[in-house]
């Protein structure tokens, strides 16, 4: 049993460390997130050049394989800098996808682009009623000469608005909420009939809703077999969800230091407001949220890349709720700790606070997760 | 003990209802329960009718334009406007300097300002908190030095809800540096027009622009604008943060967005079926429901109590923080209720205006920005740990 | 809209609690629960004596027709003093039933000695699977000649041991948790083929569970319309649910002010432990509440002896849900704050804690309550 | 980064699953999963076997009977023995004295003392708190005043947990009255024999028979009984204190309590279906169950840390907080799940020698005592708010 990074990992998270700290300033953050693009071009590229992208796939691509431990390393650091890029949705998600579930023709002509950068993935798994259920679709693909005709509509796509490629999830057999019958596409933005809401989040960043109306695809841009991708999706959004994890414990990081330095600078009543027993306490416990937070984190990504199996879908539905309800609570009492600064645009907390609780509106929130553990206890 | 309305009262809140089914504007009552954005004009335009109808500033003695409602009956009023969708009025001119000049001021002050508020001339805001001063408002710095007939004013107030609309502001101003903090305290009342003001805007976590920093730098301020007696303004603040704390909890809101939430969750889906039924989500409804049902009965003793000949103590506190944590917990649950939709900030749908297509429901726009921004309720107006601490020595002596 | 006390109200508030403290200290308390009976005979009739047994019943039995105000205003100091006796399960529930249920003959039977507390009255309602669903009967009330032949077993009826007469549910029609059915048969303990197995209660009283093993019941024993109790049941314990509101805002007044007075008092670190920031917090949040446990004990008054509606059940379930939530915090809040003393025996904190957590077990608990007002819950 | 065992510690595991197999003793390991009372002889029977193996005193160095197990290794044989029933070791003389007469004691002490404690012959307590010194303990006022060559013990000890079957006690004692509070106390160990010296029970709510408060008159202590200096007791305190808090989160025995809880659940019904299935209750189970694998996985990055030459600080306060709060939800679960059957206080069924018929569930009787004893785990070994002082001070610096 060893909890501390392999020489590697430690000069992996330090190589991330480094260039956000130099290239990610709150200022800069702010800066990128209202460009058209929603991020930084520039950061996106450095992140290609220096074979981040590049992490999770193999050597011919790039890189070196790395699995839950590396891109948690990746990503607490992007979490750190609140940093805009899709690196989890083309790298991770789409990346993943297209690994496990694209042919070999699909892996040649889509990975290289992914691991250097060049290609931006979207994935767009949402339905507008879908709330956190990914296998309910009403998204259809028919069959239609040697292609696909989609129609449908994608919600809430991050990073949909200026991906290069955007894989979907429609359905080619089965009733709305079946696990069977669920199939993935890569669609081109640009193809006849998809059309993009494009929208700035509330954590400020970029993503769409994607329209599909009668959309043409061949049929090379199946992914994987024909009504068999809830297990796929399952397999890679798991992947997702230990790296969202790890993104908010470089968010919960920054943000209690935050609180704790405002704490021993603030002054009221003539004494530092870390003075007061109310508010240690309440530091106490936001530090210790963060640490039962740390813990799912580091099982999350030691999960990541297992085998699928029952034990990992509650590793990291458990992983996803404790992160969920610690983000909350740290964003909650951080901004009561500051008083009203903390509720300032021009000030990083509340940015942080607002990214934390956005994450568990990312592939589920806390009563699913919780839910979906319970559904799968175990007797004693 | 009997938790009925008099006949009286009932025939009161018949004609609280009646007025507010005619004379309330659609536009606004649909911007109040869709918890969208409300202008200056619209809060002007529902002042002027409730001003006609003589209910504007209803605890006024009656000589300047008040009515003699009880406790109960102004409560009516709160719950049936908060129902209707009759927009929060805006408190600083005539709940929060009013009150003051009122029981402090000179009757030339009351004879100059009171009617200006009343028409709509003077729009007023709060100089209270300053960047060094939050919690400790006693610790204020902004100097008012006194030359002859007037003060030079230098200093920073900060956290000014509204102050970009406003013409007026009362300030906490430090007059004498060589007693304790809180004996050196004036209240001064301030028109923003006078140069060497500056204001400007602060923008919160959710983009709004709803509090401002105000600067002083030399401003002159005629010493007939000093309320009561110099270096005894914190009496009169004091006075003005007890007669604050009264609505703080916010249950007739609550109440509003509640109902607002259980129409959303009634229109959401999960797994196909309304939120509202589902059973994990129905039951985080329910509780807040029943803890939303509880307080209301503590306001409403609270306000019995007031009508006995009582006066609202430390129990006021105590409801401000339980109001604000239910008002919280609604806005947390309709920040949920909208799942995924949470993530987009769709701003213009949170306007009125608004008539395309909606990115999901109609009223899901404003949710989580709601949620973020209402973080605010348990930091102003004391922080709910003031608040607390304010229980602890005044109710339980410790 | 006035939330004083008549002046009667008043008198009779002060009358019990005069009573409770000239006669139920807290050495007494303990000396009562360990006799058989569980409690004082003495006590008991002087309840009887100053008519407050009678308090809820017409003037011809004594009393002056008293309402939820009138008996929240009994149970209150009753629940002050930890009181032991069945006023609850007798007069409130077996009277309440009895009052309803009962033909003329049966209440000119039995209510007199309800009213004048010579006869008490136990409700068995519960069974051993039925958690706290009342609707949940499997003990059989068959149809033999004149009469009934029951068989079952009833749980956890307090004051069951020593009752002259005990109340239960059995079912003469139905499916085991068909609301339909239910008929309430007066049962006397004495009877052939009635078993108690008789305990003591954690919090100090004394209950039994009661076997029915073929026993032969007149066709009088039958209160109210055969299969028709469910909805009496549900009424009455509805009432119940109000009493027991009530003596739990008495046990939540003392355990505060004891909680109080031991942070003034008691010193660590050369201070009272009141002055630490944390602990005064804490005791404003276990009088806040305290705060709407009472609104909420004050509006299940209200309603108890109202018509039945959604807005009563609403409301009592409600009540319930608050005051169990409230009760259980501030016990354990109430030890915390005390310490290891908080947990002795000899000390009198320890008794209304483990009161106010076991009146969470009794007619519901927090979870039982909220589901059923989430079950009624309206539209917006 | 691994989050697995090496092989080395895999054969350990075996081993220890092996020997629990063998020789755990069935009726006291059905006590223990049942959380029946345990007698002094279980204790001391479990304890030999113990010793045989080797195995009671694994942290003592070698020579005195201890083995060299690593952190990784204590933690194996701490989980897998409170899966298996094994009871829990009775602390206070193979973990609290025997390391302190280690590491400040005279060689003459080691020699007089491990052996009797590894034998049994001694059954050591704690005499710490005093009823005017609990989370303040080095306001102790019991008085120890050297007279030639013993000293003269008076004072009062309170909280004395299984005094009852003790003979002999250790004591912090107050020495010099001269000097800083801390700076006067001692460190001494007394015969519970010694002529003076009277134990009283305390009672706690449960009806239990636990603690006991300890009487000193003028009781003679040799002092060749004093361990270190005189005057230096606290140092020797604070360093068992260390020692104390590693295993007061009580991982273990919560993942015991979790599974006993499940069983519960499994058997009890609602509606007709067992509670396990229950949509409410399942997901209370779940939530008490996710926070459980967060805080174990805490405790085996701790342990990792210690391991690789770490000092647990401040994280094992948070986590002896986290853990003592997942105890006490999981008993506040097993008290709801028995429902009405919560009320009945049915002593003789907490038993294991009971062979009449179970009220309800066999393991229901002793669940709502233990609700109730549980408070203690926030109370004792420096209470939750003591250790939130302590990580607020040493990790926060606030």
């Amino acid at each position: 049993m060893d909890f501390t990074l392999s020489e590697e990992q430690q000069m992996l998270q330090d190589t991330v460390a480094r260039l956000v700290r130099g290239e990610y300033s709150f200022e800069k953050r702010l800066e990128f997130s209202e460009t058209e693009l929603g991020f930084s071009e520039d950061f996106w590229k450095q992140l290609g050049e220096l074979g981040l992208t590049a992490v999770p796939f193999d050597e011919e691509l790039g890189g070196f394989g790395g699995g839950g431990v590396e891109i948690q390393s990746v990503m607490t650091e992007l979490g750190r800098g609140l940093c805009l890029e899709p690196f989890m949705q083309s790298v991770i998600l789409g990346g993943g996808i297209l690994s496990q579930a694209g042919n070999k023709d699909q892996q040649d002509k889509y990975l290289p682009g992914v691991a250097s950068g060049e290609l931006k993935v979207a994935v767009g798994l949402q339905e507008p009623q879908s709330y956190y259920n990914l296998n309910e679709v009403e998204t259809k693909a028919e069959k239609s000469g040697e292609g696909y005709t989609l129609n449908g509509r994608k919600a809430v796509v991050i990073g949909g608005h200026c991906a290069d490629l955007i894989i979907v999830s429609a359905r080619t057999s089965g009733d709305v909420r079946d696990a069977d019958g669920i199939s993935l596409f890569a669609v081109d933005p640009s193809a006849e009939g998809v059309e993009r809401r494009t929208y700035p989040t509330i954590d400020g960043a970029k993503g769409c809703d994607v329209f599909l109306n009668n959309v043409k695809v061949d049929a090379d841009a199946l992914l994987g077999e024909e009504g068999k991708a809830a297990e796929v999706i399952e397999y890679q959004t798991g992947r997702a969800i230990a790296a969202l994890c790890a993104e908010a414990i470089g968010c919960m990081e920054e943000a209690n230091e935050l609180t704790l330095e405002y704490l021993k600078q603030r002054k009221q009543f003539g004494v530092p407001i870390g003075k007061f027993q109310v508010l240690q306490h309440r530091m106490v416990d936001m530090m210790s949220e963060l640490e039962q937070a740390r813990s799912m984190a580091i099982l999350a990504a030691s999960f990541a890349d297992a085998e699928q199996s029952d034990e990992r879908r509650r590793t990291l539905a458990a992983a996803k709720n404790v992160i969920n309800r610690a983000g909350q609570f740290i964003s909650e009492k951080g901004i009561q700790s500051h008083g009203g600064i903390g509720m300032t645009w021009e000030y990083s907390f509340a940015h942080y606070a607002k990214r934390l609780v956005m994450i568990s509106h990312q592939l589920g929130d806390e009563d699913f997760h919780l839910e979906r553990y319970a559904s799968l206890l175990e007797a004693s | 003990m009997n938790m009925n309305y008099t006949a009286e009262e009932l025939a009161f809140r018949d004609e609280v209802r009646a007025f507010l089914e005619e004379k309330l504007p659609a536009d606004i009552a649909a911007k109040a329960k869709g918890f969208r954005k409300m202008t200056k004009e619209d809060h002007q335009r529902w002042q002027k009718i409730l001003v006609e109808q003589g209910w504007y500033a209803s605890h006024w003695p009656e000589e300047y334009g008040g009515v003699k409602w009880t406790p109960v009956q102004k409560h009516i009023w709160d719950e049936e406007s908060s129902a209707y969708g009759g927009p929060r009025t805006v408190p600083f001119g005539v709940n929060m300097v009013a009150p003051v000049i009122i029981k402090f001021g000179t009757e030339e002050q009351k004879q100059y300002y009171l009617p200006k508020i009343l028409n709509g001339e003077h729009w007023w805001c709060q100089g209270y908190s300053e960047p060094g001063a939050g919690s400790d408002l006693a610790s204020l710095k902004t100097r008012a030095v006194r030359e002859v007939d007037h003060y030079i004013v230098n200093g920073q107030k900060t956290w000014t809800t509204l102050g970009q609309h406003a013409n007026m502001i009362f300030c906490l101003v430090r007059t004498n540096t060589e007693v304790k903090a809180q004996e050196g305290i004036s209240f001064l009342l301030i028109d923003m027009n006078t140069p060497g003001i500056t204001v400007r805007p602060i923008i919160t976590l959710d983009g709004e622009h709803e509090v401002n920093e105000v600067f002083f730098e030399d401003v002159k301020v005629p010493v007939e604008n000093l309320v009561g007696e110099e270096d005894k303004g914190w009496t009169y603040a004091k006075y003005l943060l007890t007669y604050e704390r009264t609505g703080l909890a916010g249950i007739g809101i609550s109440k509003a967005a509640l109902s607002h939430l259980k129409g959303l969750a009634s229109r959401r889906l999960k797994n196909g079926k309304p939120l509202l039924q589902d059973p994990s989500f129905s039951q985080r409804i329910a509780q807040v429901e029943i803890d939303l049902m509880a307080a209301s009965i503590s306001n409403l003793r609270i306000i019995a109590a007031v009508e006995g000949g009582g006066v609202p103590g430390a129990e006021s506190s105590m409801l401000k923080v339980k109001g604000t944590e239910i008002r919280q917990a609604i806005n947390d649950l309709a920040r949920r209720a909208i799942g995924p939709y949470a993530i987009p900030f769709v701003e213009e749908e949170m306007s009125l205006d608004y008539e395309g297509e909606f990115l999901s429901d109609e009223n899901a726009a404003p949710m989580a920005a709601q949620y973020f921004n209402n973080r605010k309720l348990s930091i102003f107006g004391g922080s709910n740990e003031i608040q607390k601490n304010i229980v602890s020595k005044m109710i339980l002596g410790l």
